[in-house]
């Protein structure tokens, strides 16, 4: 598959940069054909994912980075989001539809993903961080006849 | 885009209208706004309008389920008005739909849970 | 003064990024209180840096990084934007308006920045690269009493 | 934003009506549209009408000025309609103002230059 452009963003783990982070990235989503609702669920995604790494990951502290890397193909965005926080023991908990280690919050940031992109993962080091990679088709949606067999 | 809320009590009805972009950001300031109104003012329902809501993820839905909970449990109603369709979404992807009404105005909505 | 935040954005030397740079720059800057104008000025001043990257400093290839920094304070945002590439023999020269090393071009990019930006820096290694540092004040731009000494 | 070019010939004035943020990113596009006008119709003067410019910086500043160059060499005249003000202030800095007009709308632009 060819490489068509990349990024990578990095910024303070600060509520106001959660705007900030789905802005970007849909901005770079939208050098390929998009559908409005495409970028809506990929700002979602990636909201849901920044505010996991600020207040699970870091716990609120103000002074740490978030990494976000994206990369385009013709029709699919990929996405990874970054943290060296705290991380998640149980991975496996953590994506059940629900579960939340804060009585406050709804469980629902890893459903919202899965939902809105084609491909998602989590992977975790307790201690060390947390990485959350997805990947969305985008525009049409329809798979296309390839000239290649 | 800015955040905006603005808060109207008419007889035990609490309106909040939102607008901007709801998420993490203002998660805090929204329930603490709504908190102060529900300690100092007799509210018994809670109306949520979203006419103005861009955005919203699921930081604001849990401040919207914990406000819900503290109504349902003095006998009240949440419901939402207008909420656009990528919000509207979200709501019913969040289940929150399922437990809280949505109406197309506020009007219909003072009238049905009034 | 207190730093209120901080990121970094890197991405490919196309010009599809130019109006990605001047975007995601605008979207962290409009975080602090910022006119129209600024956010304009602020706009040109990213995509004359972003071009000279790519048009000079990379002589268009495709494959090479361009990194942006940028922090903001309560009233300012500082700029900083480098790249890898061929860089500047004499700073002196390429400053002055009209200067140009290539035929098509203005030679502005430089007196943009240095007129919609309130303080401007080049550094350069020839052969190794060169980094564009940029400040700006903005909202009011009336200076505020302080209540420090 | 999305960058449009339409082109339109009446008789020896060609209108090129320009909307979106021009950078580096069209400025390839944009010469290449121009030159290739220029090189099959019998074109004397350019109106660039920039109402629906948002954005403008040098490097399509330079597209211009080569086609102005061209331009005066066959003695016919390059102008501008309807700059915004933003990408107005940048026309005037780079000093393009001062040898290309500038006028309210194209018909004014017309009977101008025609
Ligand atoms: N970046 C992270 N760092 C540490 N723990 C995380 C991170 N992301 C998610 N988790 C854990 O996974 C759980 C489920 O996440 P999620 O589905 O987004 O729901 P919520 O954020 O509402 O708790 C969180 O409650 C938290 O324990
Ligand atoms: N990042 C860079 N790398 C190498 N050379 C550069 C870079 N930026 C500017 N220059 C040199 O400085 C000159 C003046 O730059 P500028 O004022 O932006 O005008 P222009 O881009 O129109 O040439 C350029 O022509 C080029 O020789």
């Amino acid at each position: 598959m060819l490489l068509n452009n990349q990024m990578k963003l990095e910024f303070l783990s600060i509520p106001a940069n959660v705007a900030f982070a789905r802005v970007t990235v849909a901005a770079f989503a939208s050098q390929i054909e998009c559908t409005l609702s495409d970028l809506e669920e990929i700002k979602v995604a990636v909201s849901e994912a920044v505010e996991n790494s600020i207040i699970h990951g870091y716990e609120n502290a103000a002074d740490r980075f978030i990494r976000i890397y994206a990369a385009l193909t013709e029709d699919t965005i990929e996405i990874r989001i970054e943290d060296d926080g705290r991380g998640i023991e149980d991975i496996g908990d953590a994506l059940q539809p629900a579960f939340s280690t804060d009585s406050e919050r709804l469980g629902l940031g890893f459903t919202f993903i899965n939902s809105f992109m084609d491909s998602f993962k989590v992977d975790s080091t307790p201690g060390h961080g947390t990485v959350v990679t997805m990947s969305k088709r985008v525009g049409s949606g329809v798979a296309r006849i390839s000239p290649e067999q | 885009v800015l955040v905006r809320l603005e808060l109207e009590q008419l007889q035990d009805t609490l309106i909040a209208r939102l607008s901007g972009d709801l998420d993490l950001g203002v998660a805090d300031n929204l329930r603490n706004t709504l908190d102060e109104a529900l300690d100092n003012q007799p509210v018994k329902n809670i109306i949520l309008n979203l006419a103005g809501v861009s955005f919203i993820d699921s930081s604001v839905l849990g401040v919207v389920l914990g406000r819900y909970k503290r109504i349902t449990k003095i006998g009240g109603r949440v419901c939402f008005v207008e909420p656009q369709p990528q919000v509207r979404r979200i709501l019913e992807l969040s289940g929150l739909l399922r437990i809280m009404d949505e109406f197309p105005g506020e009007a219909a909505a003072l009238e049905n849970i009034g």
